[in-house]
């Protein structure tokens, strides 16, 4: 990607360094943390599956009996390993028993070597798992190279029955598609616990369940084969079981998970505390099973005026791109997000997307960018909003994006049919084809709008930054900087689920990521970072 | 005198229309002749299906242009809008509310059930309001609670009795599976329950909804898209003062 | 057994149809009910107007969405198309005439009347045909005669008879108005005068022309958007063969 | 406008010099002669008018009998004059009298000297409404400075009724439309005669006539008065009658003709000989009456390929220009037709639009470039359509062009609803406004494909010029050349009508135009340009 932008590299690096001390007190606090979530998510990897009669997936039953008898500070794969030895059984039996009223919580703990051995061939087990299905994935990414687009095309399904989702997200991928996100239904973000096994009711969307992602796995592995073309998954690592749905997504293969570091904080009201470590620990899981993490900094958008607050976009990729890196992300699996959302009536409103998203591109130049399309003044005049995702589509190709997300005519007006989404792949394909090289083409006039603009974006950003730097991330949340929703330190849903780490914490699931992706233990910072809270 | 309209292609009554829609079948010439006979069907005319392409093996899109035969006479249309006529501007309001009400005006407005979508009703009740039309927090004689999204019915009736409110704004943007439809219902039920439905002008809004669906499900008013917080505040104001008289 | 389909929005039987079309009022309240009145007049349930504009001060355009009440039996819908079936390629089609028919099949094609769209009638006709197709004037059993556009039908059945044609192919692109029709009922009246109709197959295509309407007009066969040459030689030199028999 | 294609100024020129070999043999033959139509045009500019009782303009019967009788050699308004002055009567009653039978080429001629002053009144009258439509133009122009769009949206109506047309006219003007371009009825280039009055039936189009011509252009002015906006009125100066249609356009106030040097020949088999004799007199009209003509040069690619033959586009622009200039047209009055007309599915199609379009406004730097949409390559998919219209918009704003005819996404089936308009006019303004300045933004890759293939075509443009010049271009024609249509020079329709001018040939309405515009008589060639033939 030739520099178009003559932006001064001194001043990224200076982001990027702001950025770094603006989390490092973050990464401090989660280190020393577990929540709810987390241990869930660790049993899940561990195997622990299943549900009661009442619906209520066996981890929580766990959890819950260990966190009201305060025995959740010591990690809950401990109490779930040694049960497991106690009952000599395999996890599944083990689940059933547990959900039919078994507290492991009060079995006496055994040998704590046995119990140790047991819970990492445990963690080696699901994670042996996920690290198939990475190969797996990249087996077949290898095998049809270069049959998907360039950017990703990206569509979304939200019928609210899985089985319908699947016919449309067939009809999609058959059409073009190479990501397919199953829309979760409203509100899931808010529950803490995953529902259990195949859904066909949702408002909105499709509860994300492991069963659900099976299903349209094995769907789309289905017309992948017959395309040609390896069809990308993708659903929500995002709300109060963050690290549940990416064990989910990583034991049943999903490709990209959307999945931002204070989203939920700013979005859904989750108390910040609980999101930093759930997202830490959600990320390294995605990180492991090679998922493209999908960010939301298009979310700041859909309320705030795209030319005003140009800037909360890029900081928030900076603060994204450095929690990520120090959850064992790679910059490829880091899928920033941005949105095309000026206001349509803006004279040149067409220059200061393209350079928004040009110098994302200069900024981030190994990530592969998120590129949401215009929503917000989309509206019941479907003829005008196919010309505005046209232009999307547009800018997207011109500047290099990686994951596009087609825009819909009808976004004013339903979740889409599926003939909205064959027309918006149908344009899209055309627009990218017939300006293939455009990019290659072209250079900006140095004194022009686009440069300037993206200049003065890039400093109002610094400024953002340092000030969030000084009054720190947690106050900056709390006074309403980001998005200007004021969220409280303690305020906000899930604050009751996070517990302080005992200094007789165990968790080999934890241990063996850190591991594998290179993170010290006792350290959420990146290989080579000083370290340290 | 009947004014029989009918759609208009290029000349006066030639009735065109454009349709897309897709099938369950796979693309080909039966398909193609499926769909212009499912148009006639509707009781067009001279269907011409100028498009179709396959959207997966067994579903095709379609477009079509066709005649319309039936035209309605638009002398006895009744627009259906809350609208209708000229709304006060803000100052307006505020010397009306003192001349005929004579005390502050209470509002509670909220975004319900999962939906949390807060963007329309902030628009309605924030101080900068939208579109250069001030929101209602910033009328000086009313006193505005916009409690947000993603509220229970159950808290926006108990917070409205508490500081006995005059209005109730409920916003609805998902309306998907007719969400909207068993939610706002759900509130109506509730009201009348606890005996207080009439101690509310009760008022719905949301960019599908519309005016007769809000008064078939038991509000008083239903605003859709494009709305503004001086047009809302003309209607609750007037509808309050009615009231009263009526009583 | 019946197999009814309706449109498909994003699940079966919803429905769901996408309409535009204008009404020769001016935008308003009153203007959108009337769109919705309308729709629903045409048996649509649940119209919603999601747009509206003036295009001018007595026109206004509209967009809507609403659910299709009927479906059709997919099992009773006959496919109108000439093209059903596999076509014969190119060298098949020399070869059947050479071993069916056993001399050269004499074909003259035009785009008749004050039309003046060559592109159409070449793409049958001309050498280098269309898309990879090759055109009759390539076919070694065919004798093709190409009058181009703008041709008096009157010419048109005065050549045909002086060649002894065996196929006459008319192309008509413009349909404003219904001109085509006119004119290719002339044509057809104008044989039958001559007493000349059964000697020719009669064959008709254009972009907006349907199978169905051409034999409505007394041809044989027509051909519409995206016809091929080879497809229209098939069905020409199966047709004579079997005119031949029924002799 | 910067150069941003780096063409070879010296190539350039190359071309215009052979533009002018080429079309001096033309301009030679056109001095010469004269045709049915231009004596028609001189009898309507000096006051001729009506009809018989069938329908038979007086213009017509006037040119007729005088043909028939050998006489029109000497220019029919000698004998209009002379009849005048021997009756003693107005235009008005003398038209009445031919009308009902009154054969004038009959009457003996009277004093030479009351005849040339009677005829240079009826000039100067003609030629003085002529001018005061062009001063009224101006002024309103001025009035309204700046409130037109740019490019000017130019849109067609067609309805064959011309009240019907009026009612879309207003509509698509309050939409924002520019300029309105009443179409003809098919087929009426092919008529030798200029039908009379308001008509209400045509296919495909309205008939041309001067009654209509008035009629829209009184609905137009009271349009423009509301807007506060001149709306332009345009028709075509084409066919076998293009020098009386100029004539009734200038005396109607029209503001722009379709007038094409080689139209008539090419793709309406109208003898080349008549042709080019009733283009330069039509031109000459047209360049008195401040009129702007559009040439036609994006008929090739309706039947050509946009790739392959794109020379002949430009080959056309420069001979176009040629013949314009020397019949007094000035740069801004030409406007150079060309046509968005690569297939959609052509990997890098829109750069190949871009380097065309910029190319043609590069080489032309005064003229207003008349630029037509997509049209061969639309169908039934009017999603698709509309996404073509809409980078065909984005390229015409982003290359400066002048005139921009807009697509509809209808194109494929019907000529134009009132909502086609609409949505089209719409989707212009939105593209234009959004990218605005985006023409000043950029640069072009001087490696790349887009000023690559710029100068290629005009290599391949001057290499077929020579061909031409080589050939003559009546020959050039005749085998095919141009549009691979073979027209023979003594072929087509009209050949009839040329007649040569005899020593005695008299008409004061060239003579005066020639003056007006500064050309010599005897001289159709431009100011300063070596005259001869
Ligand atoms: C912004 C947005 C979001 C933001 C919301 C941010 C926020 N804080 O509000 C985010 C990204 C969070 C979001 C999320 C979702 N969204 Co959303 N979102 C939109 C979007 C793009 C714009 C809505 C908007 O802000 N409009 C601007 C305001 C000013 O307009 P308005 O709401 O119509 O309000 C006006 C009038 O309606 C009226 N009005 C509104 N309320 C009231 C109340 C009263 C009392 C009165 C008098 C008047 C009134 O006055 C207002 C001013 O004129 C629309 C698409 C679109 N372009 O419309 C989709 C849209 C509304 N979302 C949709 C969906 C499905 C969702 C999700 C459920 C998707 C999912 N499964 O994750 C989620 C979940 C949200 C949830 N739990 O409800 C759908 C709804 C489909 C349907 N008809 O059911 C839409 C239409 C998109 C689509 N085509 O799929 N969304
Ligand atoms: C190119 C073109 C022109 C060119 C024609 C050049 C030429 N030499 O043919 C020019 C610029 C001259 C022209 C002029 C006009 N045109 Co025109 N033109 C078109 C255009 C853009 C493409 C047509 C085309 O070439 N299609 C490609 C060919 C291959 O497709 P096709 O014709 O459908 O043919 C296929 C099949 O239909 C079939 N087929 C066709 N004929 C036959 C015959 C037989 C026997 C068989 C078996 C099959 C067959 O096989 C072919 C191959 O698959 C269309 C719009 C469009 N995109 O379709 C308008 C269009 C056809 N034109 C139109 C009009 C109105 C005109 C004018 C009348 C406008 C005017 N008033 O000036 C003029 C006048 C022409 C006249 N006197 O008839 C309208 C017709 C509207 C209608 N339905 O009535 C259209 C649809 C544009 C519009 N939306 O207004 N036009
Ligand atoms: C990062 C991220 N997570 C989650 C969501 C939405 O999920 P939910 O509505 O379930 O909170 C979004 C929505 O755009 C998002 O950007
Ligand atoms: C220069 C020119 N004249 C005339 C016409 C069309 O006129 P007609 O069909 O009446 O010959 C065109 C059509 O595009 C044209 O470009």
């Amino acid at each position: 990607m030739k520099d178009k932008l003559g932006l001064p590299r001194d001043r990224i690096d200076g982001a990027r360094d702001l950025a770094d001390k603006i989390t490092r007190p973050i990464l401090g606090f989660v280190e020393k943390h577990t929540t709810v979530t987390v241990e869930r998510a660790t049993l899940r990897l561990a195997g622990c599956d299943g549900a009661d009669r009442e619906g209520v997936p066996v981890p929580n039953l766990v959890v819950d009996q260990l966190e009201a008898s305060g025995r959740l500070e010591e990690g809950a794969l401990l109490w779930y390993a040694n049960a497991l030895i106690r009952e000599g059984r395999d996890p599944g039996e083990l689940d059933a028993r547990i959900a039919a009223g078994l507290k492991i919580g009060d079995l006496p703990l055994g040998d704590r070597e046995a119990i140790r051995r047991k819970g990492e061939a445990l963690a080696r087990a699901g994670l042996d798992r996920v690290a198939a299905n990475r190969a797996t994935r990249e087996a077949l990414l290898d095998r049809w190279k270069g049959r998907n687009n360039d950017p990703l095309l990206y569509l979304i399904v939200a019928t609210g029955n899985i089985h319908e989702d699947v016919k449309q997200a067939r009809a999609a991928a058959m059409r073009g598609a190479d990501v397919i996100a199953v829309i979760r239904t409203t509100a899931q973000s808010l529950l803490d616990y995953v529902p259990y096994g195949a859904t066909t009711e949702g408002f909105g969307g499709t509860y994300a369940t492991q069963e659900n992602f099976r299903i349209m796995r094995a769907a789309l592995d289905e017309v992948s084969e017959k395309e040609g073309r390896y069809i990308r998954l993708t659903n929500y690592a995002s709300g109060l079981c963050m690290p549940e749905i990416a064990a989910m997504g990583a034991l049943e293969r999903l490709d990209m998970m959307l999945n931002d570091s204070m989203y939920g904080i700013l979005f859904r009201d989750i108390n910040p505390y609980r999101t930093f470590v759930d997202q830490n620990f959600s990320r390294m899981i995605n990180a492991a099973a090679g998922i493209i993490i999908n960010t939301g900094e298009d979310n700041y958008l859909t309320t705030s005026d795209a030319v005003e607050k140009a800037y909360t976009v890029l900081a928030s990729q900076f603060l994204n791109e450095r929690l990520a890196l120090a959850a064992g992300l790679k910059p490829w699996q880091i899928g920033l997000g941005h949105a095309f959302e000026m206001d349509p009536t803006l004279k040149n409103g067409f220059l200061l997307e393209f350079a928004q998203a040009q110098m994302a591109r200069e900024i981030f130049p190994e990530h592969p960018l998120k590129y949401m399309p215009p929503t917000k003044f989309m509206s019941g005049d479907i003829f005008k909003g196919l010309a505005m995702d046209t232009l999307f589509n547009f800018v997207s190709k011109a500047t290099g994006q990686g994951i596009h997300l087609l825009g819909m005519l009808t976004e004013a007006i339903h979740t889409p049919f599926m003939m909205d989404r064959h027309i918006a792949v149908d344009n899209a394909k055309y627009v990218m084809d017939n300006i293939a090289s455009f990019a290659d083409e072209i250079e900006f006039n140095k004194e022009g709008l686009i440069v300037k603009r993206a200049h003065e974006v890039l400093e109002r950003t610094l400024a953002f930054l340092e000030e969030v730097e000084a009054k720190g991330l947690f106050d900056s949340i709390a006074e309403g900087l980001f998005a200007d929703v004021k969220r409280p330190r303690d305020g906000g849903k899930g604050f009751g689920g996070i517990v302080e780490k005992s200094g007789e914490y165990w968790n080999p699931v934890e241990e063996s990521l850190k591991a594998t992706l290179g993170l010290r233990v006792g350290d959420g910072r990146r290989n080579g970072a000083e370290g340290g809270r | 005198m009947a004014t029989i309209v009918r759609p208009y292609g290029d000349t006066l009554d030639d009735g065109k229309v454009q349709l897309s829609f897709s099938l369950p079948v796979a693309e080909g010439p039966k398909a193609r002749e499926a769909a212009r006979l499912i148009v006639e069907s509707w009781g067009f005319r001279d269907c011409e299906v100028v498009h179709s392409a396959p959207m997966s093996e067994d579903f095709t899109f379609f477009v079509a242009y066709a005649k319309a035969q039936g035209g309605i006479d638009f002398e006895l249309v009744v627009a259906d809008d809350a609208r209708e006529g000229e709304s006060m501007s803000m100052d307006e309001v505020d010397a009306f509310i003192r001349e005929r009400i004579g005390r502050k005006v209470v509002v509670v407005g909220a975004c319900t059930g999962f939906d949390a979508h807060t963007v329309g009703i902030d628009a309605i009740m924030n101080m900068k309001g939208y579109n250069h039309h001030y929101g209602l927090e910033r009328y000086a004689m009313i006193e505005a609670h916009n409690l947000g999204a993603q509220v229970t019915n159950e808290r926006l009736v108990e917070y409205s009795a508490k500081v006995k409110a005059d209005a109730i704004l409920v916003s609805q943007v998902v309306t998907q599976k007719d969400v909207h439809i068993a939610n706002m219902t759900q509130l109506v039920e509730l009201l009348e329950a606890r005996g207080e439905r009439s101690r509310y002008v009760l008022v719905a809004g949301g960019p599908r909804l519309s005016n007769k669906l809000a008064i078939e499900l038991g509000y008083d008013v239903g605003f859709g898209r494009g709305s503004y917080a001086n047009e809302v505040a003309t209607w609750v104001v007037n509808r309050i003062v009615d009231k009263a008289k009526a009583r």
